[in-house]
């Protein structure tokens, strides 16, 4: 299995195709990439906003308790 | 573990949240590997199409975006067949969760079908197929978004959804045997773009690797949401505050 | 005839009020009673199998059930809705029979009048000589007294005490008491408003 | 049990004649706005008359079908239905079928005259009715679906279209090539096998899908 390519310049080009194919790539990438770190902040906003309502409940049962 | 009680233990989201965490950093190392693997394989090693050159290699993308996007859509069928008769919560955050993948999914592989469209039909759309197909699985997903949007009770959101996405399943091979009927008569004397059965190997495999790749990322995808989507709806809950509180006390 | 088992209905996953447990026997005369918004109907159209959120176990069976919507289809007469009402379980009424019927809440001079030109208290009127009508010894009522002027009241409480008295039993919820011999009482306390 | 209850829905049919008549004026006030927006020469009638045929009679389907619960919903008679009938399938199935004759019915008895209309040869006639008597019952009985599961919003219009009309694609596919293919003076029995099996196809899963539906809006009161 050899590259299809013989330099650089050439892979960027894809015979003439180079608006079409990176055009594809780039925006499957950047969607798939785009979307695992949106969900990511997403887990992280929700995991903050949960300790913080989990922090005051504690403190509130703690002060139930005295 | 037997089947009946994995069944049973499915029934209750927190199982399903403890259970999945080391499931989903495997489906994202595994979509990462296999991705980054088949990106490479399809755009420097697989050869050229004879007809269309290297605007070929956007097939790599295309496909399996198209295919999991359809796949996702059946898998909401199941799921709504799993709540529709076992009322079972967790179905619903699977729909609830499957719904924003498939529709961006289902809209990417829109969008690159137009693109590997213009070099090669010389349009960016054409009533193809395919491209009829998609769309209709586009509007199908749409048609249930609306529907759960408009529905403010949880429990009814999920049943409502889950009878649409059952009828649309069952609707689904209908509508694409009916398409491809209907392109077969239009479609114009031009090849049509799609895997040829004498297709070699070495162009195949990488695009199996791809199809594989992304569906690792939908499991990944999806099961995450399905995380969120459990810990908001469960978050008044002990075990949920627990999570939390334990983590504070070793924090300190 | 009605048994109620640590019944909570819920709505968006939310228990609308504590527990209730009750056995209904024949001849028993329910009055569902709470404040505004306590649940009652949805704890009628939980037992008429319209609501499907609740947890707990109830047991209903041969019953009508009337709620706030009279339930009358306006482009038809009195007489054609009783005959459809009859058609949906299976009976057939016979003519004379519906007639009589109609006599007997007031409204045979109408019964050959579109329901859509009936007022409201007439359509419930209607509606008492369907139940009448029917087999069910389970009669769900939610709120009958609307609309009902006060000879339309006096005619629902004997209406009511009469199917007692054969044995039925009545569940209703309402604001105004009813006035049958033997009442028992049936108290939907809302549950806590969880923040 | 189903004669009495069919016999109920045709008798409100009679007496709501504005069910009946309003998607019937629309259809054809669609055929003229058509015909006058596209001037059509007789070649490109014959080719795409079909289409125009059964993409109008689609959208009159989805119009009446707003209607088809909506009434009873409102007056109590649904929740009648669904918790006191013995079988509440039959009393829903029936009200189907009835919206069928008042729409699907109706139009294929209509064809000739959207035919006439469209400039759509007569030999295609018999054809275009057969297709509308196959094609039009799973529009009835997959949009009722929509329709259960929409009456319980007040605004459900748009929201029906959007869930119904992609799965009314086959039929337009199937029932254009059939008035196409006659048109052309071939065969057209292919596309009709595949309406009548469509139709049967819904006739499976409609009716029951439909009165799940209409359990779910019930709750929403």
């Amino acid at each position: 299995m050899n590259p299809q390519f013989e330099t650089l310049n050439e892979f960027f080009a894809m015979g003439g195709h180079a608006l079409y194919v990176w055009l594809a790539y780039g925006s499957t990438i950047g969607v798939l990439l785009g979307n695992f770190f949106m969900l990511r902040s997403a887990k992280k906003r929700q995991l903050r906003e949960l300790k913080w309502s989990a922090r005051v409940a504690a403190e509130e049962l703690a002060t139930e308790n005295e | 573990m037997s089947l009946k009680e994995l069944w049973h233990k499915l029934g209750s989201p927190r199982w399903f949240y403890q259970m999945s965490s080391p499931w989903v950093t495997a489906f994202g190392f595994a979509a990462a590997l296999l991705l980054v693997i088949g990106v490479i394989w399809g755009l420097v090693y697989a050869p050229q199409d004879y007809q269309q050159g290297n605007s070929f290699r956007i097939m790599y993308v295309h496909v399996p975006a198209a295919m999991v996007a359809q796949s996702v859509y059946i898998g909401m069928g199941v799921a709504g067949f799993v709540l529709f008769v076992w009322r079972m919560k967790l179905a619903d955050v699977a729909i609830a969760a499957c719904l924003p993948f498939g529709v961006m999914l289902t809209t990417l592989a829109l969008f690159t079908g137009g693109v590997w469209g213009r070099p090669t039909w010389g349009t960016w759309w054409e009533w193809d197929g395919r491209t009829v197909s998609t769309l209709v699985l586009l509007f199908l997903f749409i048609g249930i978004y609306a529907l759960r949007e408009a529905i403010v009770d949880v429990e009814l959101r999920g049943r409502a959804s889950a009878l649409l996405a059952m009828v649309g399943t069952i609707n689904i091979p209908v509508i694409k045997y009916s398409v491809e009927w209907w392109n077969t008569l239009h479609q114009p004397a031009s090849f049509t773009i799609s895997e040829k059965p004498t297709m070699p190997p070495e162009m195949w495999l990488p695009l199996l690797v791809m199809v594989l790749g992304i569906y690792c990322y939908a499991a990944h995808n999806i099961m995450s949401r399905m995380r969120i989507e459990i810990l908001q709806r469960e978050s008044r809950t002990q075990w949920v505050r627990n999570l939390f509180v334990v983590d504070k006390v070793s924090g300190t | 005839m009605v048994g109620l088992e640590e019944l909570v209905c819920k709505r968006d996953e939310r228990p609308l009020f504590a527990p209730l447990t009750m056995t209904v026997n024949g001849g028993d005369c329910v009055e569902v009673l709470g404040p505004n918004g306590a649940g009652k109907t949805t704890l009628l159209r939980t037992i008429a199998g319209l609501h499907k959120q609740y947890d707990g176990v109830y047991d209903c069976a041969n019953f009508i059930f009337q709620g706030h919507r009279i339930g009358l289809d306006e482009l038809m007469t009195p007489l054609e809705n009783l005959a459809w009402f009859g058609s949906l379980q299976g009976a057939k009424f016979n003519d004379q029979v519906m007639q009589d019927m109609l006599l007997k809440v007031g409204m045979a001079k109408l019964a050959l009048t579109p329901c859509q030109r009936l007022s409201q208290g007439q359509q419930r009127r209607v509606a008492m000589a369907k139940w009448l009508l029917s087999s069910a010894k389970v009669w769900l009522l939610d709120e009958p007294y609307t609309s009902l002027d006060r000879a339309g009241q006096d005619l629902l409480n004997e209406v009511l005490a009469e199917h007692c008295g054969k044995g039925g039993v009545v569940m209703a919820a309402t604001h105004v008491p009813l006035r049958v011999g033997k009442l028992r009482t049936l108290n939907v306390i809302p549950s806590e408003a969880d923040s | 049990m189903f004669a009495p209850l069919f016999a109920r829905e045709l008798r409100v049919l009679l007496r709501n004649r504005g069910a009946v008549f309003n998607p019937m004026a629309f259809m054809f006030l669609a055929v003229m706005l058509f015909a006058v927006g596209s001037p059509l020469t007789d070649n490109s009638r014959a080719q795409f008359g079909g289409a125009i045929l059964w993409i109008i009679v689609l959208l009159t389907n989805m119009l009446s079908l707003d209607s088809l619960f909506r009434r009873d919903y409102d007056n109590g008679v649904l929740e009648q239905v669904i918790s006191t009938a013995a079988v509440p399938f039959v009393a829903v199935l029936s009200r189907m079928l009835v919206q069928w004759i008042g729409t699907g019915l109706l139009m294929t008895l209509l064809a000739p005259l959207l035919c006439l209309f469209l400039g759509l040869p007569n030999q295609a006639i018999p054809i275009t009715m057969l297709a509308l008597l196959l094609g039009t019952p799973a529009l009835s009985l997959l949009g009722a679906v929509g329709a259960a599961i929409t009456v319980g919003f007040s605004r459900g219009g748009i929201l029906l279209g959007l869930l119904v009309l992609p799965m009314f694609l086959p039929v337009l596919i199937f029932g254009a090539s059939a008035i196409s293919q006659a048109v052309a003076g071939e065969g057209s029995s292919a596309p009709l096998y595949w309406l009548a099996f469509i139709s049967m196809l819904a006739l499976t899963i409609g009716p029951f899908a439909t009165t799940a539906g209409l359990r779910i809006s019930l709750q929403m009161q």
